[in-house]
């Protein structure tokens, strides 16, 4: 296949033409708004598929790459170094199937929401906003430099402002957005740093230039602020990643976005905005080696792995059991990219995409059954729910087959792409001491993991209805074309061998024929910088010269290992693995005890725990801490300061020292009295408001002259600092 | 590219000087020959006999500024147009005039664009469906409201 | 006498003139007139320079557009001082200093 | 160098004698002075005629309305009453000059400037003859529209001035008019240039012919359609009849100058009327072959060489025939404007921003994009050459 | 000589024009200095060589953008009859006053200053060549729009057509309830 303008660009071009021309025509025709927007997205799902395929089934080689590109801005020559931008496209495997994934997920969340947000008020302009949405991720993955992949990801930030509070009349629905935007903004500006950081550096912000810049040492000897450079870049991008993919200490915005409609919370969730970051951090991965971050990445993933999970055992709404799930699950691709599982990390990404689109659906489906006719809205609550299975069996199977994806059943997806990041984590854990809390995290992790989301399939789809009413009132559910036949497609690819050609993924227990089906282990590896130091970019429309030099990948065993490194490997892995399936089952069991069974008795737990408990319902205090420390107390306290100073002493000193000096001078004399209470009490206070008044009023009048003078004044300056 | 020099611009000049000269002139000659017997009733300005009424500098209906807006936009792309014209016949000749028919096309449907917003909306009618009259009348409703 | 110095010397004065009619009127038509006194300055200037440094025609260009942009800037800005007016029946740049109606 | 009056002098050998002797005498190069006096001359010529065309136009306007009207119009001073005009002008200067008291006095001063300076303007690229031309511009038509749109400003601010309300509305009415009228005369142009690929209109002139299939009017369907839009356009741009809103005297009194009197109201008029003949010689010049003369018979080596004039006589008289020529086309659409004014009754004020807006400028532009298509896919070939071509290579086929 | 005479004619037309907009009071008597100041502008293009830009001048200008200035204010007039704001303070004139023009002129002599002395360091720097000689620039103008500049002449068109909408959009008067639908 040749990469022409003609084939690539649609990917892109055709849900943004699909955005633009809905957002004029979707008032006057929402319907028709809705269909162009399938259509085109299926349109751009086809041609993405020509890429994979293009890539999987012809080239099949590791290292195949396509790189075209065009000067977007030149800036000439800065202190000798040329500082330009391109634009253009970087393929290779990591891409092909992540731009499959992305179109293929946001098809079906648009066909299912076709169903979804059928009777909603603004039908239409949902739809204007995945468009958006959807182009500006497949725009992401396209990007052949940070810049664009700023400019995307920005997009991106702006769409899931919009999308989250879609139902802005909702107060919650604002105010989540709002902190999405603002949370996910603390992480953009560090990566804007990073960009700049090594844009100064190597006068260009393209990954080959900068693959190419680490492997010929460019980087070295530079240091920014006592710290070397590229670690400094490496950090700033991953504080990226950490406010997109909600790690560790801003995943306070990601449980709030599901304040947006279920199929826009499926896309935040799984193909789009979460994926970014870590896409990002997998494409900046020979940075963060570079720059020795790693250890910091797997604490990171670990902690945001295990505290995700924990708070997710006690949350009652089903959306959030998904949210804290999401953040959890991102938690172990980034506890992969630590522990140096590069291509277990991606492929979690991909399987849980997969399945955390299908449970948001499956989550989208059972809310939009349950309609409370006393409040007008829909039920999310797990209390009310319990027994629906017999209500809707579909949905029931889908979510089912994703649950046990996600709980690391043996023969899903999870447990394949799961099982080899805990597997990786427990052989560095072995070799280095330092990394043994993230791994030991991360199986903990997965039995929460287990526990929790069999819990909230038992709460919802087993035992008796809670709310009688609520259930008399649903109706059963019969197999519809845009509600269960997404789902249901999503189910199958819950299953692991389209994965990988092993059970586990680490090549344990083998199907037949493996060289062929470990397509994804075989094609997807950790960029190898050095290679990218011979490469010459190339232009636009230039045919391929490089076509020759690609081998057929072929499935190596070892994974590049020596024989005894491997032969530790596999022993370590096949340890892993085992503990992968007991912790499974075990999760799966203490659930079945707690809620079917009832047994053991959850409230027991709770009260036993109690100040865990709390910790837990308040989210382990990051909202507290975020608005009440960092923003009462660091930007109130500002505030405060000044007001301390207007009452502690002006109030203090000046109003009620007059006091007291009228009352000694009232004994003294009335006309002191008189003289000191006028004058300076009350025409000095008056004098004093005034006085600001004035300031203030000229400053803010609202005047355009005034400001023109002002801006005039600015110009002045600059033109004599510059001349 | 022809070369020329400044005096093709010489009877411009000329020409208007000659305008100036004939309006001067013809008051300064007139001045003398001319009877001067002013009035105040000849100085008030003509008004069907009656006393005028206040200033004529009232303000006027606003579609003639709308008017003016479109011939502005179409006036400038005129200027825009002719330089693009002149050099069509050159470049059809040397044989890329499609550029220029695809771009000048491009241009002109952007104008008719603007026509056709201006016509759907009723700017270009004279007598339009609503009047200053009526608009003042809500704006004086408003401000009591 | 047709030299660089002597048109940046005029575009100097157009340009002054604009600055000081932009500052001490407050009509906003005559603001709008300042503006246009600036723009002419500055397209000036652009045709003086491609004369006498370039020589090309990119200074042209520049000011062509300059010409139309100015031609957009007057037809939209006095769109909305006759907005304005009928609003508050008023073009006094004073009287616009509240963004609330 | 621009071909102008000065540049068709300078060829003959008594001017470059007279330029040498001044030089001699004045003791530096006179040539700047000699050409300014040529020019002066020929201002001096060309504007005197125009104000003769202006007053006989006033006569001819009379005269040929009381022809349409069966009377006998003006026909006592002079011959046949041809000398009417001389008579009005010696009363207008004898009028007394009113200002009103509550008048703009600096703008009503100002106003017939505005007027007469831009119509005076225009002259000097109104193409003559190839020769007898004041200047060619390299921007001739662009430069007319240009300095034409002062026209404007004039009427505008002659019916401000006057402080009076039927004034104002006549200058409402008629700025708005000119400016409305100008899109589809501007467009009309454009369709020319197209066709001619230059602005000067000696080139636009030169790739016509004397006859009349050669012109542009009949050169294809769409330069047939957009003579007829200029034409009305053009009328409407002069303020005549039909299109005399600004100046309706059954509604305005008399319009944006109602309160002028005397030379002030003439100079007003004056410019109305050589304004037709301006606007009457561009359509001439852009459409009906301009100065060009049948059969090529001003040419100078068919009256040199082949009919053996002399050099100098040859010259001239190829001049006076080109100029015939192009007066004559002029006269005759001079005489269809007034006979139009006597023959069509007035717009009413929408019906007059109907026609420009929602039929004579989507016509000019479908035009505009018709001539543009005619370029580009026959080259600009006349519709006759095509033809021809067509029988040629028929008969050439078979 | 005739080359001077015209550059003065119409330098003395520009700066007379521009000082006669800044002292005049009357809104429009300075439209129409403006007016004059444009066309001597115009004039200078001529001197530059750049006669179609001159042209352009007055189609754009006298023809369009003054006339429609006088529109605006015709129709804004009799408005400048209110001393006092709706806070009843009184408001400096319309047309300034001597506080503003001592304000204006201030601001202008900084600005002045500055402009000038950057003015005089380029000066220092370019060195000024031969003056080509007078050429139509009509063609050339024509070429380089349709060649390097066609994405800014296809732009100024959609800038056009913007400034068009939204103007019209603004100046309508707008009723909610209009008669025809």
């Amino acid at each position: 296949m040749d990469y022409t303008i003609g084939n690539i660009a649609p990917i892109i071009l055709l849900p943004f033409a699909a955005f633009v021309i809905n957002a004029f025509i979707v008032k006057k025709v929402p319907k028709f708004a809705v269909g162009l927007g399938c259509i085109t997205m299926f349109a751009s799902f086809c041609y993405a598929c020509r890429v994979f395929k293009d890539f999987v089934f012809v080239t099949y080689s590791a290292d195949y790459y396509v790189h075209k590109v065009f000067t977007w801005f030149d800036l000439g020559l800065i202190n000798g170094k040329p500082f330009n931008v391109d634009m253009g496209i970087y393929l290779d495997n990591m891409s092909a199937v992540l731009l499959l994934m992305v179109t293929g997920c946001a098809l079906i969340i648009h066909i299912f929401s076709t169903f979804y947000m059928e009777h909603d008020a603004r039908f239409g302009s949902f739809f204007v906003y995945l468009s958006l949405f959807t182009a500006a991720m497949i725009g992401l993955v396209l990007s052949e430099n940070l810049l664009s992949v700023f400019v995307f990801w920005e997009l991106m930030g702006f769409c899931s402002y919009s999308l989250i509070g879609f139902y802005y009349e909702k107060e919650g629905a604002g105010n989540a957005s709002m902190k999405a935007f603002m949370t996910t903004r603390v992480g953009d500006v560090f990566f804007l740093v990073g960009i700049l950081a090594i844009w100064s550096t190597i006068g260009s912000t393209s990954f080959v230039d900068i693959y190419a810049a680490i492997a010929s040492g460019a980087f070295n000897d530079l240091t920014v602020v006592g710290i070397p450079l590229v670690t400094f870049s490496a950090i700033s991008i991953f504080l990226g990643t950490i406010g997109k993919s909600a790690q560790f200490p801003l995943q306070v915005w990601l449980p709030d976005a599901m304040w947006g409609p279920t199929p826009c919370s499926a896309l935040i969730h799984a193909a789009t905005m979460v994926a970014a970051g870590v896409y990002l951090s997998l494409r900046m991965y020979p940075l963060m080696e570079a720059g020795g971050i790693t250890t910091v990445i797997a604490y990171i993933g670990g902690i945001t792995a295990f505290g995700a999970a924990t708070i997710a055992l006690i949350q009652t709404d089903i959306k959030a059991v998904l949210a804290y799930s999401t953040i959890s699950q991102l938690g172990y691709m980034v506890l992969g990219i630590g522990v140096g599982a590069y291509n277990a990390a991606f492929m979690h990404l991909i399987t849980h995409a997969v399945f955390k689109a299908c449970l948001f659906l499956s989550a989208g489906s059972v809310i939009h059954s349950l309609h409370d006719h006393h409040t007008d809205g829909h039920v999310q609550e797990m209390p009310r729910m319990g027994g629906l299975r017999k209500k809707m069996p579909f949905t029931f199977i889908a979510m089912l087959c994703c649950t046990f994806a996600i709980a690391g059943f043996p023969f899903f997806s999870g447990f394949v792409s799961k099982d080899r990041i805990l597997g990786d984590a427990l052989l560095q854990a072995l070799d280095h001491k330092t990394m043994i809390a993230p791994a030991v995290l991360g199986f903990i992790a997965a039995l929460l993991t287990a526990f929790y989301m069999f819990r909230m399939m038992f709460l919802t789809f087993y035992g008796e209805p809670r709310d009688k009413e609520l259930y008399e009132h649903t109706d059963v559910e019969t197999l519809s074309w845009n509600r269960n036949v997404p789902l249901l497609i999503l189910t199958v690819f819950t299953l692991g061998f389209w994965y990988s050609g092993s059970l586990t993924g680490q090549g344990l227990v083998k199907f037949p024929g493996v060289e062929h089906k470990e397509w994804f282990s075989t094609l997807i590896k950790k960029p190898d910088v050095e290679k990218f130091t011979k490469y010459k970019r190339e232009a636009w429309g230039s045919t391929d010269s490089r076509d020759q030099f690609f081998e057929k990948a072929h499935y190596d065993a070892n994974h590049g290992m020596t024989e005894a490194q491997a032969h530790h490997a596999h022993h370590v892995h096949h340890i892993g693995a085992i503990m992968s399936i007991i912790i499974a089952f075990f999760g799966f069991f203490i659930a079945y005890m707690m809620y079917i069974k009832k047994a053991w008795s959850p409230g027991w737990w709770s009260s036993k725990l109690s100040p865990w408990y709390r910790a837990l319902q308040s989210k382990y205090f990051f909202d507290d801490l975020y608005i009440k420390v960092i923003i009462q107390k660091g930007l109130l306290g500002m505030n405060n300061f000044l007001a301390w100073i207007d009452m502690g002493i002006y109030d203090r000193y000046i109003v009620d020292g007059t006091e007291v000096i009228n009352r000694f001078a009232y004994r003294v004399s009335n006309w002191f009295d008189n003289k000191i209470v006028d004058t300076v009490g009350v025409d000095g206070t008056g004098a004093s408001v005034r006085l600001f008044n004035v300031v203030l009023r000229t400053i803010q009048s609202g005047k355009i002259q005034f400001y023109f003078m002002i801006l005039v004044v600015v110009l002045v300056s600059y033109i004599w600092t510059l001349v | 590219m022809t070369a020329y020099n400044l005096n093709a611009y010489m009877p411009v000049i000329i020409l208007v000087g000659f305008a100036i000269i004939m309006i001067v002139g013809a008051l300064i000659v007139g001045r003398f020959i001319r009877p001067h017997n002013p009035s105040d009733l000849k100085e008030t300005v003509y008004e069907c006999g009656e006393a005028p009424m206040g200033v004529a500098w009232s303000n006027f209906h606003v579609r003639f500024y709308v008017l003016a807006l479109v011939f502005i936009i179409f006036d400038v792309e005129g200027a825009l147009m002719f330089p693009v014209a002149v050099i069509f016949r050159k470049f059809n000749e040397i044989g890329s005039g499609s550029a220029v028919f695809v771009s000048l096309l491009l241009f002109i449907g952007v104008l008719l664009a603007g026509l056709v917003y201006c016509w759907s909306k009723g700017d270009l009618d004279w007598v339009k469906s609503y009047t200053q009259q009526s608009f003042n009348e809500e704006r004086d409703e408003k401000k009591l409201a | 006498m047709i030299s660089l110095p002597s048109f940046l010397a005029i575009s100097f004065i157009l340009f002054v003139s604009g600055l000081v009619v932009m500052i001490a009127k407050k009509n906003i038509i005559a603001i709008l007139l300042g503006v246009e006194l600036i723009l002419n300055s500055a397209a000036l200037n652009f045709a003086a320079y491609t004369r006498f440094v370039n020589q090309n025609l990119d200074g042209h260009i520049m000011s062509l557009f300059i010409i139309i942009i100015a031609a957009a800037e007057a037809a939209v800005g006095l769109a909305i001082v006759i907005r304005f007016f009928q609003i508050r029946e008023s073009i006094h740049i004073d009287d616009a200093t509240q963004l609330l109606q | 160098m621009n071909s102008s009056v000065v540049s068709f002098f300078a060829e003959a050998p008594p001017y470059q004698m007279a330029v040498a002797k001044l030089t001699e005498i004045l003791g530096f190069d006179s040539s700047v002075l000699m050409a300014f006096v040529t020019f002066f001359l020929a201002s001096f010529v060309v504007v005197n005629v125009m104000a003769l065309v202006g007053g006989l136009g006033t006569y001819a306007e009379r005269k040929i309305s009381a022809d349409l009207q069966m009377r006998l119009g003006p026909n006592r001073v002079g011959p046949f009453g041809l000398l009417q005009f001389l008579a009005d002008g010696v009363k207008m200067i004898l009028k007394e000059d009113i200002i009103p008291r509550d008048a703009d006095r600096f703008l009503f001063i100002i106003a017939p400037l505005f007027c007469l300076g831009g119509v005076f303007a225009t002259l000097a690229v109104l193409p003559f003859s190839s020769g007898f031309t004041l200047t060619h511009l390299n921007i001739g038509v662009f430069y007319l529209l240009g300095v034409s749109s002062l026209v404007g400003v004039g009427i505008f601010l002659g019916g401000f001035s006057s402080n009076s309300k039927w004034s104002m509305l006549g200058g409402m009415r008629g700025a708005s008019q000119i400016i409305s009228y100008e899109v589809p005369v501007t467009l009309s142009i454009i369709t020319i240039v197209i066709l001619s690929g230059s602005l000067a209109f000696d080139k636009v002139i030169g790739i016509q012919g004397g006859l009349p299939h050669q012109w542009f009017f009949l050169h294809n369907p769409f330069t047939l359609i957009s003579f007829f839009v200029f034409f009305i356009s053009a009328l409407a741009e002069t303020n005549r009849a039909p299109f005399d809103l600004p100046e309706a005297e059954s509604e305005l009194v008399s319009g944006y100058h109602t309160e002028y009197t005397g030379m002030r109201f003439a100079f007003f008029a004056l410019a109305e009327y050589i304004e037709v003949f301006v606007v009457c010689g561009v359509a001439v010049a852009l459409y009906l072959g301009g100065y060009q003369v049948p059969f090529h018979l001003s040419e100078l080596h068919f009256l040199h060489d082949t009919l053996g004039v002399p050099m100098a006589p040859a010259r001239m008289l190829g001049q006076i025939l080109e100029i015939g020529s192009f007066v004559t086309k002029t006269i005759a659409l001079y005489y269809v404007v007034i006979w139009i004014r006597w023959t069509l009754p007035r717009l009413r004020v929408d019906q007059l921003m109907t026609l420009c807006w929602k039929y004579l400028t989507p016509i000019s532009l479908f035009n505009l994009v018709g001539a543009a298509f005619w370029m580009w896919a026959f080259k600009g070939e006349s519709v006759w050459t095509l033809l021809a071509n067509l029988t040629n290579s028929v008969g050439g086929g078979h | 000589m005739f080359d001077n005479f015209i550059f003065l004619s119409s330098a003395a037309l520009a700066i007379g024009g521009a000082l006669s907009v800044v002292v005049s009071t009357n809104l429009m008597h300075s439209c129409i200095y403006l007016l004059m100041s444009l066309i001597g502008v115009s004039g200078l293009y001529v001197t530059l060589s750049a006669d179609f830009l001159a042209a352009t001048q007055l189609v754009v200008y006298v023809g369009g953008v003054v006339i429609l200035m006088l529109f605006a204010i015709m129709l804004t007039a009799g408005s400048d009859n209110k001393t006092v704001n709706r806070f009843g303070i009184v408001k400096i004139p319309p047309m300034g006053n001597l506080k503003t023009y001592i304000m204006s002129l201030l601001t202008a002599g900084v600005m002045g200053c500055s402009v000038l002395k950057m003015i005089m360091n380029i000066n220092q720097t370019t060195k000024l060549g031969e003056l080509p000689p007078y050429s139509t620039t009509v063609e050339q103008i024509g070429t380089l729009l349709v060649t390097d500049h066609v994405l800014a002449f296809e732009i100024s068109s959609v800038l056009l057509l913007g400034a068009l909408v939204g103007a019209a959009v603004i100046a309508r008067p707008r009723l909610e309830n209009e008669v025809t639908k």
